[in-house]
């Protein structure tokens, strides 16, 4: 890869800053991303935490889950000389630091947020995590050939929700499926009458997009009101803590899945494993994410050399053994090319315990490349 | 004269940081009714405020022998001393009944005695105390006083605002009740002062300046003249200390 | 007291000249990015805590929907600058067009919720204007048409914003609008209370009947504040978007202006430059009990005492009711405390002594 | 001067919730008139001066002010025609000094007081004003003192030089003396009687009948709502129903 | 039909968890003039502990549930009148203060239980009935709502019955109007007053622990979510009417519901609206006392 070579030599340290939230509504997202950025860097740097010599300087900063917070540090950072930004599971904090990397020409490679507006937002804007779209097309590969079936999506009517049902009408729309949706305020709190709404649109496949504390309620309310007994229902697994959510709907439901611990079955996730209960952690959703940023830090360094421009290039096109198998970084608008997992929820003692059923390949949830 | 019920000495009470009663001392015999005069501001409400514990206050209090200044406001009521503030203060969106109840204390003897007095109010039990005319609200207030057994009443302008025929009636009950129990009494009306009471203390600045007989007191026009009378200048009394006519205990 | 105030502004002018470092206070010397962003941030909260100062400590009015026009000031000018973005006019014709449209929008919208609001007073207003603010701050997550952004926020589009005002390394001009913006609130601020208007809200917080029957019409002087503040917080609301290239949803909800609230206490109601101090050292204390929370001082105690301590909101709310409860004067009550030993509060009204 | 009367009530009845708090209220005041209202604890003299200036819209009939029709008009603009009047429990800015208290009232009367662009000034015609009435009233000396730490009796007079500053020409009194010292009757006594010598109409609630008799060039006795009688003062101490309904023993 | 019957009771269920939030909330603002910001923390503790206690018991049957309803109570109260008697008694009167403090209290112990539980919600067992449904014209309504309305009608006749029948109720009302003037009748009304945020810890403290019946978790920010909602019924119902809150909570819930359902989720919306509606029409709110 082209780097744009330096002549400092290799003894400057590169000052990296990862902002993400360590308290506030994702602090626990925070925490795995950490964790699994930890386990890359130690996996790609051969435990050294140096890139060919050069000390990779690491400042991990809180984004409180809020914007202002996070502009304000990325800029303190990028003031002080930072070149390299990474980090966050917030969109709205990913997308407000994609601003500020393109308006100050330095890298960023945000978390696990998984809004399809960061991809392709700007040249110097790049992605550890998978995207919804990723998620949405996971969910299509559950029905076969979507052709003449009839899918509602059930969703909160935010961001998430809504860029669900528009990657739901996008993708299997595409391919012949007839998407309908009910929406519900975000902050609605009795779901029973919408349960009542998705048995009377008799659909094939049932896709739920939720996030937040109320998904343990809308459970209840389709359980309630019989919505597994007439029809598949699919939706996201989301992190450790959430497997109690679903409650006795747990079994019912098909899953698809960005990661979850032992998904994979790959080398390097293996090094993960070992290295998080190294340090008394275990696997989690966003692990991968944060591996994967690191392995890009690392790459962007070693090849790219001192000067942006150089580190984007070093990553464009960039295939690489992670986590969760091949990666590739799409050269024309760095989205993350990589498998996908389904899955199911089986009892395990008093709990719930995720169980692979089926990869899905990298190219089959490919997203269309953006702006084009 | 009888064993005082009330001792007050070197009394001092604040408000908001103001200093309202400055080294007031004097004393309220154990029986009939003592007046407390003074011109508009000069303390008298607060005096008997400070007494109650209901504003900041220092210095020694006793009731019947018994030091009260450092006890919260209800242990002081509790020990037998009634208490008809300035401005009635019925609460209004209780019913006359109501009034009554929360102000018994104990088995509260003197039921059939408020009940004598004021027929009228016996008539409204059931009415709401805010929808009354300020008349029947100051025998509201008055009788909640008397219900109880008391040891002392402080009674502050029970007469202010009501019409001549109801400051009679005022008059009358405040008589009877004195027949039984001893009153410090806040009064403007001087004819009501000549009636009923027997001692005066009179308060300038804040501070006492004259103790004695009511009569004597009175019937001095000079002596009204100079405590009661008009003046332009309020600070100056304050500032500089009137020699008292009789050095209060 | 004017010669200081003009001294200590032009103080604050040359601060990105200088290299001042005041550790565990600043990020890093005064010139740095992340500190004049830190300070400029402050000083737009603090122009808006000024602006609700005005109205709830001079007018008496209890406004649980302030933040809604901050908001207005951040989105207007951003969804003007959307909005403009395709016209062929000159970037700086646009970007001052955008400025003008937003404070017509911000004027408009105060006037009708002020208008309506002030139909009614004191906890029904708190809650009138509560409920306007939570109809905007639904709609900005709505997204209506795009329009917001949602919860992602709405980001600057800097194609007609001059140059000198975008990148980090023009902090130091933001810098420069923030404490303009500060400037210009504390002036049209301080003229509304030394004027006959000013006079006459705080005498109808007093008493509003009394207003009535001397003659004057205590309606439109409570609105006239209410929207003067207003366009105020609007004013403070297009700084803040420019500084942080975006706005978010935060800013226009209930819990932003219970923070504004709180700000205005814990400098001072009673006094104009302490809803400034307020605002300055709310924003570094939150900034900083964020690093104190994560710090390994804190890591290494005893779980009763780091799990609380790791919280910057606990110390932060901690501390405020400590604030209410021992300095009813605020922080810039403090001076006046040491001096008369014990101060009545001037929000407090005649004591009940004399009910 | 016209031949209305300075102010004139027809028929002025309110009733809240089925009680009858004004009852077919007929009066006309002429101009420069001192009228004193009596009447016993409830008889509705406050709820009257609260239909007067306002603040009470009445449930039937009229009020008219120097000819004009006024009941519907808003409390601010009716003080603007010349209507000023007190409260029975005092009522001042708490937190405001006494002079700028004053200073309100005499702005409201030359004008321009919810200026923006205009600011109060020590030396202005406002400030001179006040400072004038409060020396009138005796108490100059209170000028720069918060207006809620004042004694009652000396917020009486604050509201009176209010008043003075205001220059209305038809006064409400409610109850000027209720808590005034004895001793300091005389003097508000005076303040009024020169409030009215200046010309204007004076409207009284009173229970203090020394005061009373001594200004009020006529006397309305209220009772139950109704207006029972009005007449010179004489007449009305010596009207049977008056004594046994009001006056008791008393005088 | 079914959809109708659905949102109505459903609304109802909502409408008696807002009105126990919102019964507290009310008897405090009513007796003693403080918006209290710091009823979603006794709301959210009582949750907590309720649940703490009720897992180690016995978790998902009845009697666990009535453990953690009794705990929740107790805490409830407790740390109500914990909060009067060391903070709010210090402020006496000045009411400003007092809800500012309350703002405090709220943002510490928001953060304080994060800290504590985490910032993830935490989900919790209930017994199977109440996870079940039952029948009624067609339409399967979930047996939870059912116990949260019988819980919000106890505790409505219950408060009027302590206000109107006893003398605590009695020097309530009083000390309301004139606290001063109570304890100047020799009765030591502080007390009371610790009682009254008691008795509204109490309401909120089971409805803290209904709270996480109806939603299936707690999360710190449990009562924030509630908070917000009880204050507009406590608004609508008129500050300090128990009965103004009751017709106001299901008004509010009822129509949330079917706007959200109907008006493509404009629910909370609908509800600002009403709310400002009501306030302009009728400052005093539904059965507010005249001013
Ligand atoms: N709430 C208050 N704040 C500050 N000062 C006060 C307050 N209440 C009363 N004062 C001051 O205390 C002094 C004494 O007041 P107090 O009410 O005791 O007088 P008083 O003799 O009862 O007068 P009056 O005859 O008018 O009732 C007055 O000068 C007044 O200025
Ligand atoms: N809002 C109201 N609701 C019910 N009754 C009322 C209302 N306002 C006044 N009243 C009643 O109207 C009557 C007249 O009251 P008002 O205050 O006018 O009497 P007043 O003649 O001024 O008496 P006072 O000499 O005691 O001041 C009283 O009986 C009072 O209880
Ligand atoms: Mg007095
Ligand atoms: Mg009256």
């Amino acid at each position: 890869a082209g780097g744009g070579g330096d002549a400092d030599g290799g003894e400057t340290p590169v000052k990296v800053a990862m902002i993400t939230s360590q308290t506030g509504p994702l602090a626990a997202y925070g925490a795995a991303y950490q964790a699994g950025f930890e386990a890359g860097l130690d996996y790609a740097t051969d435990g050294t935490g140096a890139v060919d010599g050069r000390e990779l300087d690491i400042s991990w900063d809180d984004d409180q889950g809020n914007p202002d917070t996070a502009v304000s540090k990325a800029k303190d950072y990028i003031g002080q000389g930072y070149r390299i930004l990474a980090g966050t599971a917030a969109s709205g904090i990913a997308t407000a630091l994609a601003e500020q990397a393109e308006q100050n020409e330095v890298l960023y490679i945000s978390g696990p947020a998984a809004t399809d507006a960061v991809t392709g937002i700007n040249d110097y804007t790049f992605r550890s995590g998978r995207q919804t779209y990723q998620d949405v097309a996971t969910a299509g590969t559950f029905i076969g050939d979507p052709a003449g079936k009839h899918v509602t999506v059930f969703a909160q009517d935010n961001a998430f929700g809504q860029g669900n049902f528009a990657g739901v009408e996008a993708v299997l729309g595409a391919q012949g499926a007839n998407v309908d949706g009910v929406l519900v305020a975000e902050d609605a709190t009795e779901f029973t009458p919408f349960a009542q709404q998705i048995l009377a649109a008799k659909p094939d496949l049932v896709f739920v997009a939720w996030a937040g504390a109320s998904s343990g309620a809308m459970w209840t309310s389709l359980q309630q009101q019989g919505v597994f007994d007439t029809v598949p229902v699919v939706t996201g697994l989301g992190d450790v803590a959430t497997y109690g959510a679903y409650g006795e709907a747990s079994g019912s439901i098909s899953f698809l899945n960005h990661y979850f611990g032992g998904a994979a079955g790959t080398d390097a996730e293996k090094a993960m494993i070992a290295h998080l209960e190294e340090n008394g952690a275990e696997p989690d959703l966003f692990s991968p994410d944060g591996f994967v940023a690191a392995q890009m830090i690392v790459q962007a360094v070693r090849e790219g050399g001192d000067t942006v421009d150089g580190m984007i290039a070093a990553l464009e096109g960039w295939t690489f053994d992670s986590v969760k198998g091949e990666i590739t970084v799409r050269a024309e608008d760095h989205a993350l090319i990589q498998p996908m997992y389904q899955a199911k929820l089986v009892q395990q003692g008093d709990g719930w315990a995720p169980e692979l059923v089926d990869t899905v390949d990298a190219e089959t949830v490919a997203p269309p490349v953006a702006g084009e | 004269m009888s064993e005082p019920v009330l001792t007050v000495s070197h009394l001092f009470g604040r408000i908001g940081g103001q200093q309202v009663v400055e080294d007031v001392s004097f004393e309220v015999p154990g029986t009939g009714v003592t007046a407390l005069l003074g011109r508009n501001g000069v303390g008298k409400t607060s005096t008997i405020k400070s007494v109650l514990g209901l504003i900041d206050r220092s210095g020694e209090v006793r009731l019947a022998g018994e030091r009260i200044d450092r006890m919260p406001t209800h242990r002081i009521v509790q020990r037998g001393v009634g208490y008809v503030p300035e401005d009635r203060e019925v609460f209004g969106g209780l019913t006359v009944a109501e009034n009554l109840r929360l102000a018994e204390r104990g088995d509260a003897p003197g039921r059939e005695f408020v009940a004598r007095l004021f027929p009228d109010l016996v008539a409204r039990l059931a009415q709401r105390a805010g929808t009354l005319s300020g008349g029947q609200q100051q025998m509201v207030s008055l009788a909640r006083a008397l219900v109880n057994e008391n040891r002392l009443l402080l009674v502050d302008e029970p007469t202010k605002g009501l019409a001549p025929k109801i400051v009679d009636e005022v008059a009358d009950a405040l008589a009877a009740a004195a027949a039984a129990v001893p009153i410090l009494l806040v009064e403007q009306n001087l004819h009501v002062i000549r009636r009923l009471a027997e001692r005066v203390v009179v308060l300038s600045g804040g501070r006492v300046v004259h103790t004695g007989p009511a009569a004597g007191f009175l019937d001095d026009e000079e002596l009204v003249q100079r405590h009661l009378g008009v003046h332009d200048d309020h600070a100056e009394p304050a500032a500089s200390a009137p020699e008292p006519e009789e050095a209060p205990r | 007291m004017p010669a200081a105030g003009l001294l200590l502004v032009a103080a604050l002018a040359v601060l990105p000249l200088l290299a001042i470092d005041i550790p565990g206070v600043l990020p890093g010397p005064t010139y740095t990015p992340g500190t004049l962003q830190l300070l400029a941030y402050a000083m737009l909260i603090a122009a808006l805590a000024l602006s609700y100062r005005m109205m709830f400590g001079l007018a008496g009015l209890l406004s649980f929907g302030h933040a809604l026009f901050f908001a207005a000031g951040a989105y207007g000018l951003g969804m003007a600058l959307d909005a403009f973005a395709p016209a062929a006019w000159p970037s700086e014709a646009i970007f001052l067009g955008a400025i003008a449209a937003t404070l017509v929008f911000g004027l408009v919208l105060a006037t009708t919720v002020g208008a309506l609001a002030l139909r009614v007073t004191g906890i029904s207003f708190a809650m009138v204007t509560l409920a306007f603010a939570q109809a905007g701050s639904v709609l900005i997550r709505r997204n209506p048409g795009g329009a917001t952004g949602g919860d992602e926020g709405l980001p600057l589009d800097t194609t007609h914003v001059p140059d000198a005002l975008i990148g980090v390394m023009n902090t130091r001009n933001l810098y420069w609008v923030a404490l303009g913006i500060l400037v210009f609130v504390y002036l049209v601020v301080l003229w509304v209370e030394r004027s006959r208007a000013g006079h006459v809200a705080e005498a109808a917080r007093e008493n509003e009947t009394r207003v009535r029957v001397l003659g004057i019409r205590p309606y439109g002087v409570k609105l006239l504040v209410f929207i003067v503040a207003s366009v105020l917080a609007a004013v403070a609301g297009m700084g803040y978007f420019l500084l942080q290239s975006g706005a978010a949803p935060r800013i226009a909800t209930a819990d932003f202006t219970l923070t504004i609230l709180v700000i205005v206490v814990l400098g001072g109601v009673g006094y104009r430059w302490g809803a400034i101090c307020g605002g300055i050292v709310y924003t570094l204390l939150d900034q900083r009990l964020t690093a104190l929370a994560g710090s390994d001082a804190i890591a290494g105690l005893p779980a009763v005492l780091r799990v609380p301590l790791s919280e910057p909101l606990f110390i932060l709310g901690t501390l405020f009711v400590l604030v209410v409860l021992f300095l009813p004067g605020g922080i810039a009550g403090i001076p006046a405390r040491l001096r008369s030993g014990r101060a009545q509060h001037p929000l407090e009204k005649e004591g009940a002594t004399d009910a | 001067m016209t031949d209305h009367p300075a102010l004139a009530l027809e028929g002025v009845g309110l009733r809240i919730g089925g009680a009858r708090i004004l009852d077919g209220v007929d009066l006309a005041v002429p101009s420069g008139e001192l009228l004193g209202v009596i009447g016993p604890n409830g008889a509705g003299k406050t709820t009257l001066f609260n239909v007067v200036s306002g603040l009470i819209a009445p449930t039937a009939g009229r009020v008219r002010l120097n000819g004009d029709d006024v009941t519907r008009m808003p409390v601010h603009r009716r003080a603007v025609a010349g209507l000023g009047r007190t409260f029975q429990t005092s009522s001042l800015f708490g937190a405001l000094t006494v002079l700028e208290n004053v200073r309100q009232a005499a702005q409201a009367r030359l004008g321009g007081a919810s200026s923006v662009l205009r600011r109060p000034r020590g030396a202005d015609a406002a400030t001179t004003r006040a400072r004038e009435a409060l020396e009138e009233v005796g108490l100059a000396h209170r000028a720069g003192q918060q207006a809620s730490g004042l004694a009652h009796g000396e917020k009486r007079k604050v509201e009176i030089a209010m008043l003075i500053a205001a220059e209305p020409s038809v006064i409400l009194l409610d109850e000027p003396m209720a808590g005034v010292g004895s001793g300091d009757v005389p003097a508000i006594t005076e303040v009024i009687r020169q409030l009215h010598r200046g010309g204007r109409t004076v409207l009284m609630v009173e229970h203090h009948m020394e005061v009373v008799l001594g200004l009020a060039t006529r006397v309305a006795v209220m009772h139950h709502g109704e207006l029972l009688a009005a007449g010179t003062p004489e007449d009305v101490m010596a009207n049977p129903t008056v004594q046994q309904a009001y006056l008791g023993e008393a005088v | 039909m079914s959809t109708v019957l659905l949102l109505l009771v459903t609304g109802l269920g909502l409408g008696a968890l807002y009105f126990l939030v919102a019964s507290g909330l009310s008897l405090i603002y009513g007796l003693m003039g403080v918006l209290n910001f710091a009823h979603g923390v006794f709301l959210t503790v009582s949750a907590f502990l309720g649940w703490e206690v009720a897992r180690r018991v016995s978790d998902g049957t009845w009697a666990g549930l009535a453990i953690s309803a009794l705990v929740g109570i107790v805490v409830g109260a407790a740390v109500a009148a914990a909060t009067e008697y060391f903070i709010i008694r210090r402020l006496y009167e000045r009411h400003i203060e007092q809800a500012l403090v309350t703002v405090g209290i709220s943002l510490a112990g928001v953060a304080l239980f994060e800290g504590i539980w985490g910032s993830d919600p935490i989900y919790t067992k209930q017994p199977a009935w109440l996870g079940a449904t039952t029948e009624i014209l067609g339409a399967r309504i979930p047996n939870d709502r059912f116990l949260l309305i019988a819980c919000a009608v106890l505790v409505l006749v219950g408060i009027v019955l302590f206000l109107r029948k006893t003398r605590y109720g009695l020097i309530i009302r009083a000390g309301v109007e004139n606290r001063q003037m109570v304890t100047a009748l020799g009765i030591d009304v502080r007390r009371s007053f610790t009682l009254v945020f008691a008795i509204g810890g109490a309401a909120a403290g089971l409805g803290g622990v209904l709270a996480s019946v109806y939603y299936g978790y707690v999360s710190a920010h449990l009562g924030s979510v509630l908070l917000i909602f009880a204050f507009i019924v406590t608004v609508i119902g008129g500050l300090g009417s128990l009965t103004g809150a009751a017709v106001a909570a299901v008004l509010v819930a009822v129509l949330q519901q079917f706007a959200n359902y109907y008006l493509g989720g404009t629910g909370d919306l609908v509800v600002v609206v009403l709310l400002a509606a009501v306030l302009l029409i009728r400052p005093r709110g539904l059965m507010g006392k005249a001013a």
